[in-house]
C-alpha cells in the first residue's frame, strides 16, 4: 500500500497501519492530513497570543499588519515564541530531572522503598564535582548531600550551574562574555517567560541569546543532572544485546509496554516483572512469563540499563496498541500522545497512567510516588497479568530486529581501553572522519525514520560515527544499524575500528536527556585535544523532531558548539533575521550554527562538509 | 457543477484564506518560499471586519453578466465557462481602473504579479483557483478554511442545507441552538462591547 | 471627535489623540483596528502551536479537525494555553520580586550604594514571619539572612512557601486538600511549563488546578516577596497628596517620566532629580527645575512612598510623549510597548532603557545594576536636562487632577485607629456593605479607564469601599475619584466614614504586584472574623485587563476565595467545559469564581448581588 509506505520506512509501522485501518482506528497521521493545510501565521511563527489586546498576527506578504496591537513586529514576535519553546522544553527536562533528585533525596532518608544506590562509584565521582567529602560518609549520606547541592542548582543563588565545569574552558570564556552562562535551572524558564510578557524584551537578539541561556540550563543543568542521577539510583548503562520493533511482542507472555521518560517508575515496573510470585501468577493465569517492553524514552532508559526490548519510537506509540498484544501500557510523561486512550478502548488493553503531574482521557490513574511506587507497580502488573486472559485476536506481523545499546560515556572509554586516546588517535589518523549524534523524535512530516536511518546510513558510509539517543536511537535499532555485523555498511575505516573493538558503528546513547552524555563525550574530546568543542570534526542532528524539548536541545547543542540539522523547519521563517541569526550570525557569538535541511541525503553532505572543514581547520589529514 | 459557497456565520476571522490564496499565486506555491519572492504575492480574497468586529471573507462573485467584464475596454475580462470564472488576462489589461469601479463588491486590486508581465501592474481578482482546479485540487481558500465557511460544492447542495437548517430552526418546540455556543458567547461579548461604545455616543 | 471620545473617556487622552492624528503618529488604538478581525482560532484558545507536528486548530463548528495531531481535544488545548498565560504572568511577577529580593542581599553585603533599609521597622515583622531571631542583629545582617530565606522560596525544596501563613486556616486546609499549595515560585512555573508539553497532562482538570497553583505561587510568593522588600528598602507607604493626567507635565521644567514596574531603578531616578547640583544644572540649562512623573505601575510605586505625580496609565503611555513635552522616558520592564521608541523618534525625546532583561527597538541602553543605580540615575538626568534644550513646541492640554494615594495595610489599619476593627464593624453594620478591589489595566477593546471609573462610581454609590491599584487606581485617580471630596459620590454609609476618617472612597493601594495588599487586607479581616476569604462581602474585578500577569492575578485572587469579574474575554470559550469550571465549578473547590462582564454596570450588579448574598450568609444586616 503506497500510502501506508509514504508513511513510515517500517515494516511493522506500515502492516499495521493497515490494521488499523480495518480496525477504523483513527491514527497521528489521520489527524495530521485534517489539519492540512495548517495555519501559515502559526507555521512562520507570526502570530502572537502573548496577551489580549491580541490575538495578532503579521502579514508575510507585506499587505496586512506588520505590527502587532502592542507594537511588536515580525522579528520580536517570532522570537518570543522561540524562546518560550526553548522555556517549555528546558522546563520539562529539568522538571525530570528534579523528580529524581527527590528521589535520590528520599532514598538518603530511607523513603523511598523500593529504590537505591546503584552506582556508588559515579555516585562519588558526582559528588566530588559538587564539592562534596565522601571520605568516611555512607553512600545515603553523600546522597543526601548530593541532592540538597543539585537542589541549589534548582534555586536561584548560584551565578553559575555546577556541571558547566565540564565543559571546555574556552566555551566557558564565550558564555561568560555573551553573558548567557545558566544560573538557576529554573530561573533561566521563569526568566524567559518572563521577558516574552508583554512590553518586556522586546529586541529580538536578546531574546535569543537567552534563548541559548535558557537552553544551557537543561543541557549542563537539568538534563545533565536527571542522567547522572538516574544512573547513580539505577546503575550506568552498560552495552547489551536487546531486540526492537513490534516483534518483541510475545503471543504467549503477558505484555506490558512501558511509555513516556522518567525510569523512577518503569524501573520499578521492572522489578515487579522480574519477581516470583508475579511470573508464577502469569503463568497461573495461562501465559508463558511476562514481557515488558518499552517505547519512547521510559523505553530507552530500561533498555540502556537492563536490555528490555523496544516495540518503538513516537508514530509506533498508537500502532504497537493494535495489535491487540498489549495487555496494560503503563504511561508517566512527555510525548504521550493523548489520543492512546482511545485507541487502546478498542482492544483490551488496559490504560495506566502513574504521574502527579500527567493524565490522559481514558486511563485509569494511579498514582506513583517514590514511597508507594514498588507496591503500586505490583499492583498494576498484576492487573495486567489478569487482563491476559480478555485478549482478543492478535497480531504480531514481524520478526524482531536485534540491536546493542547501553553505551554511557564511561562503557564507551572502558571499550577504547580506558582513555578516549585510542577514538582521538583514529580521529586524527582520519580512519574516522569525525562523529556526529543524532537525536530527537518522529513527525508525520517526514516518512518515520527514514530521516533519521537515512542520515545514519551516509554518515556512516563516510566513516562518520554515529551516536544517537531517542526515537532516533530506536528508528537506527529497527533498520539494524546497531549490532556488530553492521560495520559492513560502513566506510574502511569505521568498519575496521568497528571491528577491532566489537562494537556497532552506530551507538546507542540513551534516552532525550541523555543527550548530555554527547556533550560530556565532546568535552571529553575537547579538552584532551586543548581545544573547543566547535572546534572538533563534530555535528549534531535531528532529522524527525517535533517537540519543544527538541528545541530546546538543539539550542543548548548549538550553544556549546555543535553545529546542529534540523529536518523540521521550526516556526521562523516569519523572521529571516531570525532565520539568519540562527543559521549564521550564531557562528560568530558561540562558533557553531543550525542548518535547516528536511532532505537526509542533503543533510548528510552539509555534517560531511561541516566535518571535513573543522579537520581541515585542526590541520588533520583530509 | 461545484462552487465556492461563503458562510459568512461560520468566519471566525482567522484570514488563512488570504494567506493560502497568496501561497497559491505564488511562484513556488509554497509558504516560506512565497514570502521571499518579487513581486510579493497577494491575496484574493480580503477578510473585511463587520459592525461587531466580526471576519467576513470578501471574495469575487463571478457575477453573471459580470460588470467588471462589461466595463473593461480592452476585452480583458472574460469567463471560462467550464469552471464558471470571470479572468482577467493580464497581457490585455491596461490598469484602467473600470473594472474596479463598476465592481459592486470591491474585490478588484491593481498591482504586479507572477503570471503578468515583469514590472507591469494590472488588474487582479479571485481566479477561483483555476490553475488548482486543472490540476484536480480544489480552490486554496476552501481547503485551508477548517470553519467550513468557504466550501465548495454544488450551489444547490449548499442551499438544501441551509434550506434544512431554516426548517429545523422553525420546527414547533425546537429551542433555537447555537452554531458552537463558545462562539455565540464571544461573539456576543464582542458585540456587548461595541454597545457599550454606541450606548454612550448616543447618550 | 466621536473617535477619539470612544477610545477614551478622558479628556487630556481625547486632546492628545487629536494631536497625534496631526503628528501622523500610529497609536496602540490604530494598530488594534489594523488587527481586525482577529483570529477567531487564536481569540477562542483554540489553536495549539505547542509543537511542530503542529500547528492545530479546532473547528468551533464541529465539522472540520476535533483535535490536534497529538490527539488533543479543545478542553486540552484551551486549558493548555490559559495555564501558559498563568505561568508567564506567575513569572513576571516572580522575576520582578527576586530583582528586589537580590537588591536587598547587596544592601546586606554593603555592595548597592544608594539603596538602604528605609522601614527597619517592617524589616524585622517580615525577618520573623522567616523564622529569623532579630534580637541582637543590626538591620543588614537581618536583611542578608532575610533574603537568603526569601531565596529559598525561590528554590526547590519548600513543601510550602513561607508567606502562605498570613492566609486564613481554612483556606490553606483548602489549598492542601486540593493539592495546590504552592511550593518553590520559579517551580510552579516550572512544572506548569513541563505539563503543557506536549504529551504530559491531558485532563484538563488538572491542568487548571495546576494553574491555580502557579497563580498562588505569585501571589503569596513573588508578588508578596516583591511588595514587602520594596516596602523594607523604599519605606512603607503613607497616605499624601499628588496629581494626575499629562497635566502634570511642566511646560517649564525638565520632565522626566519613569515607565515599567520595578522601584529599582526608578527611586534611584527620583533621588537623582532631587540632587541639588543637578537642579541647579536644569537651572543653567533654562528650566525652572525638574519635574518626575510616572506612568504605568513604576510611576504608581513612586506615587504610593513619594506622592510623585502620573501622567497616565497604559493606553497614555503612547500619548503622552506626543506632548513634546517629555525630556525623557526611562523604562525598566513590563508593559512597556515596543512602539514607544518611534513615537518618540517624532519628538525631541530620548527613550532610555535601563534593564538587562528588557530592551526595545529605538532606545538607548543604559544597564542599571544595583551597584551602579545611582551613578547610572544621574548619568541619564543629565542627559535629560541637556535635552531639555532641544525641545521643540509643547503641547500640555489639560490641567492635572488632585489624589491622594499611598494606602498599604499598615496606613489602612493606622487609619482606622490600630486595628481593622472599626472597619469590620461598619461592615457588619450595613454602613458599609462590602469591599471590592479593582486592578488591571486598559485594553484598546474597551473605551480607556471607562470600566474602572463606571465600575468604581457604582460600587460606592452603594456603599462599598474601593481599593485598587494599577493601570484602574490611575484611572480612578484621573476621574477624581481618589479625593477626600469624592466622598459627596459615595452612598450614605461610606460617605459618613470617609468624612469621619478623611479618606477618599477610592483608595490607592499601590502597583499590580500590591495586589497582595489586598490579599494581606483580605486575610486580616478574614482572621479576625474567625472565617475564610470567601465567606467575606467582597469581590476583585478587572474592567479592562490586557496581560498575562492580570490572569495570574485573576487566578490567585479567585484561588484565595475572591470573586473576580474580568471585563475582556480570555481566550477560553473553545470550551465551554473550561469556561463552566472557571465561572461555575471552582465554586465547589475554592469557594470563589470567575465571571465576566464586558458591562460595567451589569458588572457592578453582579457584584453587589455577590456582596448582599455574602453579608446573608453571615447573617449580617440586609
Ligand atoms: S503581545 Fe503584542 S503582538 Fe502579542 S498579542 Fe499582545 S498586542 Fe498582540
Ligand atoms: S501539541 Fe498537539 S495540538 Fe498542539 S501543535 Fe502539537 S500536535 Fe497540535
Ligand atoms: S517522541 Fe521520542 S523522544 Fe519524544
Ligand atoms: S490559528 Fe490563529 S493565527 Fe494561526
Ligand atoms: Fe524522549
Ligand atoms: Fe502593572
Amino acid at each position: 500500500n503506497d500510502l501506508f509506505a509514504n508513511r513510515t520506512m517500517t515494516r511493522d509501522g506500515q502492516l499495521l497501519l493497515e490494521k488499523a485501518q480495518r480496525d477504523r482506528i483513527e491514527t497521528v497521521w489521520d489527524r495530521f492530513e485534517n489539519q492540512l493545510p495548517q495555519c501559515g501565521y502559526c507555521e512562520m511563527g507570526l502570530s502572537c497570543r502573548i496577551c489580549v489586546m491580541g490575538p495578532c498576527r503579521i502579514d508575510p506578504f507585506g499587505e496586512g499588519p506588520q505590527k502587532g496591537v502592542c507594537g511588536a513586529d515580525a522579528d520580536i514576535i517570532v522570537a518570543r515564541n522561540l524562546g518560550r519553546m526553548i522555556a517549555a522544553g528546558a522546563a520539562s527536562h529539568s522538571d525530570h530531572g528534579r523528580d529524581l533528585v527527590d528521589v535520590l533525596q528520599e532514598v538518603a532518608e530511607g523513603k523511598a522503598t523500593g529504590y537505591q544506590i546503584r552506582d556508588v562509584e559515579k555516585l562519588k565521582r558526582v559528588a566530588a564535582e559538587y564539592g562534596i567529602v565522601a571520605d568516611g560518609k555512607d553512600p545515603a549520606e553523600i546522597a543526601g548531600e548530593l541532592a540538597y547541592a543539585m537542589q541549589e542548582d534548582y534555586g536561584t543563588r548560584r551565578k553559575s550551574l555546577t556541571l558547566l565545569q565540564r565543559a571546555p574552558a574556552k566555551r566557558r570564556a564565550i558564555w561568560d562574555k555573551l553573558n548567557i552562562t545558566p544560573r538557576g535551572i529554573d530561573r533561566e524558564t521563569s526568566e524567559m517567560m518572563h521577558r516574552t510578557h508583554m512590553g518586556v524584551d522586546n529586541n529580538w537578539q536578546t531574546l535569543l541569546l537567552h534563548g541559548l541561556r535558557n537552553a544551557l540550563s537543561d543541557g549542563w543543568g537539568g538534563s545533565m543532572i536527571a542522567t547522572e542521577v538516574s544512573d547513580i539510583l539505577f546503575g550506568t548503562p552498560q552495552p547489551a544485546a536487546t531486540m526492537v520493533n513490534v516483534g518483541v511482542l510475545k503471543a504467549d507472555h503477558v505484555n506490558i509496554i512501558v511509555h513516556g521518560h522518567n525510569p523512577v517508575v518503569s524501573e520499578m515496573v521492572l522489578h515487579a516483572c522480574q519477581s516470583e510470585d508475579l511470573l508464577q501468577l502469569a503463568r497461573e493465569n495461562g501465559a508463558a512469563g511476562i514481557n515488558l517492553a518499552g517505547v519512547c524514552c521510559t523505553g530507552n532508559e530500561l533498555l540502556m540499563r537492563n536490555g528490555i526490548p523496544m516495540a518503538g519510537n513516537h508514530l509506533t506509540t498508537e500502532l504497537v496498541l493494535t495489535t491487540g498484544a498489549v495487555d496494560m501500557m503503563i504511561v508517566d510523561y512527555q510525548c504521550i500522545m493523548p489520543s492512546l486512550g482511545s485507541v487502546a478502548a478498542c482492544y483490551h488493553t488496559k490504560m495506566i497512567s502513574t504521574s502527579d503531574k500527567a493524565r490522559f482521557p481514558g486511563m485509569q490513574h494511579r498514582e506513583f510516588h517514590p514511597e508507594n511506587a514498588a507496591e503500586k507497580a505490583r499492583e498494576v502488573v498484576k492487573e495486567a497479568i489478569e487482563n491476559f486472559a480478555d485478549r482478543g485476536e492478535v497480531y504480531i506481523p514481524v520478526e524482531p530486529v536485534k540491536a546493542i545499546g547501553g553505551f554511557s560515556v564511561e562503557t564507551i572509554v572502558d571499550a577504547l581501553g580506558g582513555t578516549p586516546q585510542p577514538l582521538i588517535d583514529a580521529l586524527k589518523a582520519g580512519t574516522i572522519r569525525g562523529a556526529v549524534g543524532i537525536v530527537g523524535c518522529n513527525n508525520p512530516r517526514i516518512r518515520q525514520d527514514f530521516g533519521h536511518v537515512t542520515l545514519t546510513q551516509k554518515l556512516i558510509e563516510n566513516d562518520i560515527l554515529v551516536v544517537d539517543t531517542g526515537c532516533a536511537a530506536v528508528a537506527t535499532s529497527k533498520a539494524g544499524l546497531k549490532l556488530a555485523e553492521a560495520a559492513q555498511m560502513a566506510g574502511p575505516g569505521l568498519r575496521e575500528i568497528c571491528g577491532a573493538l566489537g562494537i556497532p558503528p552506530v551507538l546507542h546513547m540513551g534516552s532525550c536527556v541523555d543527550n548530555v552524555r554527547i556533550l560530556v563525550l565532546a568535552s571529553a574530546l575537547a579538552n584532551a585535544l586543548g581545544t573547543d568543542i566547535c572546534d572538533l570534526p563534530i555535528a549534531g542532528a535531528a532529522p524527525e523532531w517535533y517537540s519543544e524539548k527538541a528545541v530546546a536541545i538543539g539550542a543548548y547543542f548549538v550553544a556549546s558548539g555543535v553545529y546542529t540539522v534540523l529536518g523540521p523547519m521550526p516556526p521562523i521563517t516569519g523572521s529571516m533575521n531570525v532565520v539568519k541569526l540562527l543559521t549564521e550570525g550564531l557562528k560568530d557569538e558561540v562558533g557553531a550554527t543550525f542548518h535547516v535541511e528536511p532532505d537526509p541525503e542533503k543533510a548528510a553532505l552539509a555534517m560531511r562538509r561541516h566535518i571535513e572543514g573543522k579537520r581541515a581547520k585542526l590541520g588533520l589529514p583530509s | 457543477m461545484r462552487k465556492v459557497i461563503v458562510h459568512p456565520q461560520r468566519c471566525v476571522g482567522c484570514m488563512q484564506c488570504m494567506h493560502a490564496c497568496a501561497t497559491a499565486h505564488s511562484k513556488s506555491k509554497e509558504l516560506f518560499a512565497a514570502a521571499l519572492e518579487s513581486p510579493l504575492p497577494k491575496a484574493r480574497i480580503h477578510v473585511g471586519v463587520g459592525l461587531f468586529n466580526e471576519g467576513f471573507p470578501n471574495r469575487c462573485r463571478h457575477c453573471e453578466p459580470a460588470p467588471c467584464q462589461l466595463a473593461c475596454l480592452p476585452g480583458a475580462i472574460s469567463r471560462d465557462v467550464e469552471t464558471d470564472t470571470v479572468l482577467i488576462d493580464p497581457d490585455l489589461c491596461i490598469n484602467c481602473a473600470s473594472c474596479a469601479m463598476a465592481c459592486p463588491f470591491g474585490v478588484i486590486r491593481y498591482h504586479q504579479h507572477c503570471y503578468a508581465p515583469p514590472g507591469k501592474v494590472v488588474a487582479v481578482k479571485c481566479d477561483n483557483c483555476f490553475e488548482r482546479q486543472m490540476q484536480g485540487l480544489i480552490p486554496a481558500c476552501v481547503e485551508v478554511c477548517k470553519a467550513h465557511a468557504l466550501t465548495f460544492e454544488d450551489p444547490s447542495r449548499a442551499l438544501k442545507r441551509r434550506t434544512d437548517e431554516v426548517a429545523r430552526s422553525v420546527s414547533p418546540g425546537v429551542l433555537q441552538t447555537d452554531l458552537a455556543a463558545g462562539f455565540s458567547v464571544l461573539n456576543a461579548h464582542k458585540r456587548q462591547q461595541i454597545e457599550i461604545a454606541l450606548r454612550r455616543s448616543q447618550s
